[in-house]
């Protein structure tokens, strides 16, 4: 009995004790920010789309993540605000829990299954993914995809996506332009690079060595690529493993995964210096926001996340009302991107979702057909 | 003079460093139907797994029809011409009769393919002959345990081979089954089947045999013609030194009832089993295989669910619900029937010895080093245990020296009821002797013994008395002044 | 009267599991969309074809009392060898359009590349089998290693290549049903038929019911499954065996791998990758015994529609997804106390049968020289 | 005879300290050959990073080491360590909890996690081989829960005080995270070598029925080694999340390899009744060192996870040859009495 009373005791002054060491107040964290209407931000949104509910048209619309990442996030908040902004029921939005086509397939089974009418996906295998939008287009299900592109041809209406091809050629160019900016005439780079399973980590490789066999681009050279560090772990341990061992012998490092991105960030941040090393990010995570802020990191290529969900339910809601896609418009289309430097920063949030609306504004004419009737 | 079919030559085999074969030599001819009765099971089990080609002999030779052959593993045995009729049954549970019937012949089966329709006339006829009325489609694990054997001496028809051994040792079948034995046997004999029984009674099987072999302590000490057979006789062979042996210790008894059960069953083997045990007494409970004697040690420490039943201790009612209860009641189980029963491998000694006490030699659950050393220490003064290096893992250790190492854990917990089963077995006869000799200075301390064994040695040496066993319940008891009587040497071995 | 309930549960437990997924489908019928019904039924048996193949994978080496943690890296390493046999390889030069094309490939026929990749999976699950009985290792520790070399060996030779450019006969095995599928102009399919993946699977399932109830093979699996000492004793060349069973059970994850080929319509290194814990449970709730020696080829089919199922049904009641895997668990959970009531109702009836269990007197010898 | 039963015993002791010391020269030879293709790898940022990776590799070690000795499997240890770390984040982040009191809270919810896995074992009576397929089902049901509770959105901007565990370095050279790791291998040493309960482990694993009669509860056994290895596993996973500086539900997923891998190369024997805690300690610096050695060495990231199945192939291999060397001795030391 003794015993017990002396363990639960220890026990208790631990609990007491161990918190009051720390500071502990929480931080509130900085959510997605809120978004704002169009009005807000001065932009006008078709009437004929936002108020044409077509008499028995269906608006059973789901958003389909390719996998589990942190990427997806503002997906959720897009999609939610375009449907408010519609009038049209909140769209399903789910995921697999990795990035599995298989387990894609069986979560799109279920949601058609369910009377689902239009599908915004990113697939989670550009190439396997195919064969499951033939089979939805088949049934008469719209669907976009959005994020990721699939490999073409495909069935899909379109792609929205940013060309990640030439979001990385762009950081690639802009860093070896810093570093030539800089005086130096040579330099070697290193790409963080995504999981080797994403077909468009085979892109951005491609882009990265295009941009430097350029002549103009002589001297510089990609030292090294450390792949599959889109996961917490693996990042982490690579990352500071290359900190250890030749971060003076890089001059620029391009970073072409959320994760990656996101550790490097937090590394130069502790570190508090940027070890004369040229970054670019990828996507706005706070630590790689945090690190431009500090000038640690030059830049990040953003893509607007929020636009994808925002996009995707708009387009599912113009074809639900019969609109068809142009014939001559493209498959691709390119959501954008640009490189967030320390001066966009203050202005970030909102330049986000302004690009967003001033998409939607015009897509409806520029790619779409309106309903023959 | 009819063609000798098998010999075996000095066969010698020493398991766990014990020597449970000793110059082996036993020979067999053409339909000739030969028993082999010896006292300890293990010897028996050697010769079977012998033939079967699972123990290698240490030194000798076997001889098949006159050559001679290496049996290196179970398919060298099948390929000898030898079928073997386990005591377990090697039958596929959960296959039925016909598939286990022809699961390894070749002739019933086309390619990678089976004849079902040839396999089931064989198997019906197979079974009409055997005497047995199961349908062959009966799934194995449905059989009952003589049904198995019957079946398995299918398997042996099946072969056409000409020697089958059986390996009869511990195993209960009423007279019924026996005739019908007996009856197949007959029939083999007349097909010039050679035949070796192995058993561990002297009354099963005696009357088909031509010759007995008659084994102890794993050397052959007789060849007996079943006219020269007398029971009287054999007996006397057999238990000759038990009489000069015993007589040295001294019992001590006294009249205090340590612990008493009344009405013990268990679901599937006790019936109602009552008895008492006096400080200071050793009481032993004999029985075949399958009598339930080793169930009720586990039933009294805890380990089988009991029924009913009453037991008391120092006339206070008990439950006992696991063994960690029982050693708390001082009621301390060591049982050595089977190797995982007994010591915690990979750990040393002492770690095995106060495995037990570790909630009273340890504060905050933290071992103390000088509380463990001086429970060793007394433990190693009670049985006068040497063991110079007490660190070193168990498996280091003789046979002896760890049997030793169980019973100092029993000691440590300073037991009032000490259960032991199979105390002695696989030992040789003078570590069997320290054993036993330590047994009774247990009991001149008042510790109450319930000492479980098939050994006849054992308990003839130091019981006070001596239960008989069987079906679940005792159906004998014999005080050890009358165990003298002859007749009643006849009701224990007969037993056994 | 729960537990007779159970008991009886348990006993009938192919019909009762049964009973579940028809209780579940019954559900997926009514609630999902009438026009969309015979688009689910027709995926969801192309995904219980496959899987039902898995799970027999998994039963295989159950069957023989051991498992096989790398079925999906065996099945990723023959879809992969599938795919390169016979895609056909893509000529001219590489743009961001045709990123994922292999320029690679032997573009043998369809066959040639089903065959070596069953082949394949044949002797890789062999070797697997092989060093199991050899080095006596854990067959956890070994098959789990096995996947990391597996699945890094097929990194490491293809580079993560994507095999695309598949013949369009091989496709047909994941389009095409039976009777075909008519679709008018536009509009949506009629009639729908079986799909072709489906009755593989049938096929192959009454091919594998064939090998463990009319063949020695077979037969000797499921004796060395069920008691390797005793089939030992009955002369079975236990480890032989052994290893037949990783093998047949390579072989089957090839197969799997093959039509998820055909399925995604690209050979690719992930294939593959979620099959263990499917693998497991349909094997199980389908009545395959983790002891081994008792493997039951039509429960298992049942055991992988119910896990199909059911992530239709989470679906269609708007369960997140990511709450999906907490589900499928649950399901390996009840899969595995469903075994424990299966397996103690035979020890009840060994029990019933056998007046006595334990085998007594030569405890000693044998554990030594028998084990 | 007795002579030679004391040399064996002095062997048998002597075997675990020769097996530490081999692994110790593998680590040697490892470093120096990394050291002689990349100068930088004795460097003070490496060796500090060296010193949190290889932190988080013992504690996993560790707590499959727990389940190892007591003769048992547990796959669901990332599952629970990525739980643990994300209810952390949930808790100061969603619930405002102070981030003291929040790992108190998650530690003893993967204590409940480790209840529920030695519970169901014990309850549903696996036992032996196939009894790691329960914590198959609750790894899913696990990560199931770190998934519902995320949604796959990490948690960012964690309190200064929780990341300076992952960030400090005490005197600049050690970082807190090793210190961490280095008591709790003293404590499992002591746990192992002077505890009851450690010492109750290591007879269940050796020999379960044994122990059983010999009044070791055997199922209360199970039951805390489970919850012990499950509180070893949250430690490692909050642990790796203050390192990381944010929580998303990807932590823990790829611990199940060289959470075996590092107790099997310490010499902890796989049947179980054995353990080797500097073993396991030199087994996860080694298995860090290796995946260090990799970057530094730029080796094909192509080929990183077959080298790692290698890995643990060559550890089980000499495991077995370490068996297999002592049940030779055995039936030598049988024959000579």
């Amino acid at each position: 009995m003794k015993r017990v009373l002396a363990l639960v005791l220890a026990v208790c002054m631990l609990v007491v004790f161990l918190p009051a060491c720390g500071s502990s107040t929480p931080q509130p964290a900085p959510e997605t920010p809120k978004a704002q209407t169009a009005e807000d931000l001065g932009v006008d949104l078709s009437k004929e789309v936002v108020g044409g509910q077509k008499e028995g048209a269906e608006y059973n619309f789901a958003i389909v993540y390719g996998g589990v990442h942190p990427f997806f996030d503002p997906w959720l908040f897009g999609a939610q605000q375009a449907a408010l902004d519609l009038g049209i029921p909140i769209p399903i939005v789910t995921s697999p829990q990795n990035w599995d086509q298989t387990e894609q397939n069986v979560i799109i089974d279920g949601l058609v299954a369910g009377g689902i009418n239009g599908i915004g996906m990113f697939p989670s295998d550009a190439v396997a993914g195919n064969e499951k939008i033939s089979e939805l287009v088949g049934m008469g299900i719209d669907v976009v995809t959005l994020g990721g592109s699939p490999a073409t041809p495909s069935d899909a209406t379109f792609c929205y996506a940013t060309d990640v091809g030439a979001s990385v050629a762009f950081a690639t160019q802009a860093i070896i332009d810093e570093l030539k900016a800089q005086g130096k005439t040579e330099g070697k780079l290193l790409h963080l690079c995504s999981s080797l399973a994403d077909t468009n980590t085979q892109k951005r490789q491609a882009a990265i060595n295009e941009v430097l066999a350029k002549p103009e681009n002589a001297g510089f050279v990609l030292e090294w690529e450390l792949a599959d560090t889109d996961a917490t772990e693996p990042a982490e341990e690579a990352i500071s493993a290359m900190y250890a061992s030749y971060i003076d012998q890089v001059d620029g490092i391009v970073c072409t995964g959320y994760v990656n991105a996101q550790v490097l960030g937090k590394t130069m941040n502790e570190r508090g210096t940027n070890d004369g090393v040229v970054a670019i990010g990828i996507d706005d995570s706070a630590d790689v926001l945090a690190a431009i802020d500090n000038g640690y990191m030059k830049g990040t290529m953003t893509q607007s996340a929020w636009a994808m969900g925002y996009v995707g339910i708009y387009a599912l809601k113009l074809l639900a009302d019969g609109y068809t896609i142009k014939p001559d418009a493209p498959f691709f289309i390119d959501s954008g991107y640009f490189l967030l430097t320390q001066e966009g920063l203050p202005a970030y949030a909102e330049s986000q979702q302004k690009m967003a609306y001033d998409f939607v504004s015009t897509m409806a004419d520029k790619y779409f057909n309106p309903p023959a009737n | 003079m009819r063609k000798e079919i098998l010999r075996l030559e000095n066969i010698c085999k020493t398991i766990d460093g014990v020597k449970v074969l000793k110059n082996v030599s036993l020979n067999l001819y053409e339909g000739e139907t030969v028993k082999l009765y010896g006292d300890e099971g293990r010897s028996l089990s050697s010769i079977v797994g012998l033939f079967g080609g699972v123990i290698k002999p240490d030194s000798g030779r076997i001889y098949i029809d006159g050559k001679e052959i290496k049996l290196a593993s179970p398919l060298d045995g099948k390929k000898a011409e030898i079928s073997i009729i386990h005591k377990k049954s090697d039958l596929i549970p959960n296959l039925t009769v016909m598939e286990n019937l022809f699961l390894e012949r070749k002739n019933y089966a086309r390619g990678l393919f089976l004849k079902e329709k040839k396999q089931r006339a064989r198997a019906v006829e197979l079974l009409e002959i055997l005497g047995l009325d199961i349908s062959p489609d009966m799934m194995a694990s449905d059989l009952k345990l003589e049904q198995m054997q019957i079946v398995q001496l299918g398997k042996a028809l099946l072969d056409d081979r000409k020697i089958i051994i059986m390996d009869h040792t511990h195993i209960l079948l009423d007279k019924e089954q026996i005739k019908l034995f007996e009856g197949v046997f007959n029939e083999l004999a007349k097909r010039n089947v050679g035949i070796l029984i192995l058993a561990q009674n002297l009354r099963d099987f005696t009357s088909v045999s031509d010759r007995m072999y008659i084994m102890k302590e794993g050397s052959i000490i007789g060849n007996l013609m079943t006219s020269e057979m007398e029971k009287d006789k054999i007996i006397q062979m057999i238990a000759k030194d038990y009489y000069s042996e015993k007589s040295g210790i001294y019992l001590n008894q006294t009249s205090e009832e340590v612990l008493r059960v009344e009405g013990l069953s268990t679901k599937n083997m006790l019936r109602n089993v009552s008895f008492s045990l006096n400080k200071g007494e050793i009481v032993s409970i004999t029985g075949s295989y399958g009598s339930g004697k080793y169930e009720v040690g586990y039933a009294l420490y805890g380990m089988e669910r009991t029924l009913g039943g009453k037991i008391y201790l120092h006339n206070k009612r008990i439950k006992i619900k696991n063994p960690s209860d029982a050693i708390k009641r001082k009621i301390v189980l060591l049982s050595f029937e089977k190797k995982e029963n007994g010591l915690l491998y990979n750990l040393s000694a002492k770690e095995n010895i106060t495995i037990s006490r570790l909630g009273n030699i340890s504060n905050f659950a933290i071992i103390r080093k000088e509380l463990e050393n001086w429970l060793i220490k007394t433990v190693y003064n009670d049985l006068s245990l040497n063991i110079e290096d007490d660190n070193i893992a168990i498996e280091g250790l003789s046979l002896v020296n760890q049997r030793k190492v169980s019973l100092a854990r029993a000691i440590s917990c300073n037991p009032d009821v000490l259960i032991l089963i199979d105390p002695t077995k696989g030992l040789e006869n003078e570590s069997k002797k320290q054993i036993l000799e330590l047994l009774v200075s247990f009991s001149d301390r008042g510790i109450a013994i319930l000492l479980i064994s098939s050994n006849l040695h054992e308990i003839l040496q130091v019981s006070h008395r001596v239960w008989l066993f069987s079906n679940g319940t005792i159906t004998g008891c014999i005080d050890r002044d009358m165990i003298e009587s002859r007749e009643q040497m006849n009701i224990l071995s007969s037993f056994i | 009267m729960i537990k007779k309930g159970l008991v009886n549960f348990v006993k009938n437990d192919l019909a009762s599991i049964s009973v579940v997924l028809i209780v579940l489908l019954t559900f997926v019928i009514t609630k999902s969309n009438p026009s969309r019904l015979s688009f689910t039924m027709v995926s969801l048996s192309k995904d219980i074809a496959i899987f039902t193949i898995v799970g027999m994978a998994q039963m295989a080496t159950l069957a023989v009392g051991q498992f096989n943690l790398a079925v999906g890296a065996m099945g990723g390493v023959a879809g992969m060898v599938c795919g390169y046999l016979i895609n056909i390889p893509y000529e001219g030069s590489m743009n961001v359009d045709t990123y994922a094309q292999a320029e690679i490939g032997l573009a043998l026929p369809w066959y040639v590349g089903v065959i070596a990749a069953l082949i394949i999976g044949f002797i890789v699950g062999a070797i697997q089998g092989g060093m199991i009985v050899k080095t006596k290792i854990n067959p956890f520790i070994i098959t789990l290693a096995l996947i990391s070399v597996l699945h890094g060996l097929n990194m490491a030779v293809t580079r993560n290549i994507y095999f695309r450019n598949l013949p369009e006969v091989f496709k047909a095995i994941n389009k095409n049903t039976i009777p075909a599928t008519t679709t008018p102009d536009g509009g949506q399919a009629t009639t729908y038929g079986v799909p072709v993946m489906f009755i593989v699977t049938l096929v192959v399932m009454v091919v594998v019911w064939m090998l463990y109830n009319r063949t020695i093979l077979g037969r000797k699996m499921l004796a060395t499954g069920v008691n390797t000492r005793a089939a030992d004793f009955a002369g079975i060349n236990s480890g032989r065996y052994i290893t037949l069973a990783h093998g047949i059970s390579g072989m089957l994850c090839a197969l799997a791998g093959v039509l998820t080929v055909s399925k995604l319509g690209a050979a690719q290194t992930s294939i593959g990758d979620n099959w263990m814990l499917y693998s497991f449970a349909s094997a199980i709730l389908g009545g395959t015994l983790l002891n081994g020696g008792k493997v039951s080829i039509f429960g298992t089919m049942i055991g992988a529609g119910i896990m199909m199922v059911v992530n239709t049904v989470l679906t269609l009641l708007k369960i997140s997804a990511f709450s999906h895997q907490i589900f499928i668990g649950a399901l390996l959970l009840i899969a595995f106390m469903l075994n424990k009531g299966r397996e103690a109702l035979i020890r009840q009836q060994e029990r019933a049968a056998v007046k006595v269990q334990d085998d007594v007197q030569s405890g000693g010898s044998k554990n030594e020289e028998f084990a | 005879m007795k002579n030679s039963l004391k040399k064996q015993g002095a062997a048998e002791r002597n075997q675990q300290i020769s097996n530490t010391i081999g692994i110790l020269i593998v680590i040697i030879i490892l470093s120096v050959f990394v050291w002689t293709k990349s100068s930088n790898f004795f460097s003070r940022d490496n060796i500090i990073t060296l010193a949190r990776m290889c932190s988080v590799t013992i504690l996993v070690g560790y707590a499959q080491m727990v389940v190892i000795a007591g003769g048992g499997l547990n796959v669901s240890i990332g599952a629970i360590g990525g739980m643990s770390a994300v209810i952390v984040g949930a808790l100061i982040k969603r619930a405002g909890v102070p981030w003291g009191y929040a790992i108190i809270i998650a530690i003893l919810i993967g204590a409940v996690c480790g209840a529920f896995n030695g519970i169901l074992i014990t309850r549903l009576g696996a036992t032996g081989e196939i009894s790691w397929l329960v914590t198959l089902a609750t790894m899913s049901i696990f990560t199931g829960i770190s998934l519902t509770i995320t949604k796959a959105n990490p948690f960012y901007n964690l309190p200064k005080g929780y990341v300076w565990i992952g960030a400090h370095n005490v005197f600049g050279w050690i970082p807190v995270m090793i210190i961490i790791a280095v008591v709790v291998s003293v404590l499992l040493w002591y746990l192992f070598k002077y505890a009851s309960f450690g010492r109750q482990i290591l007879a269940v694993g050796s020999n379960q029925r044994a122990a059983e009669l010999s009044g070791v509860d055997v199922g209360r056994v199970m039951i805390f080694k489970h919850i012990f290895s499950a509180v070893i596993a949250a430690v490692a996973g909050i642990l790796f999340s203050t390192r990381l500086g944010s929580i998303g539900s990807d932590i823990g997923g790829d611990w199940m390899l060289f959470s075996f891998a590092a107790p099997l190369i310490g010499g902890t024997r796989m049947a179980g009744g054995r353990v080797n805690v500097a073993g396991a300690f030199l087994g996860g610096l080694l298995l860090t060192i290796v995946s260090n050695g990799v970057v530094h060495l730029q080796v094909n990231v192509y080929i990183v996870e077959l080298l790692e199945g290698i890995i643990i192939l060559l550890a089980v291999g000499l495991d077995r040859i370490r068996e297999m060397r002592e049940e030779r001795r055995e039936r030598l030391e049988r024959a000579a009495i």
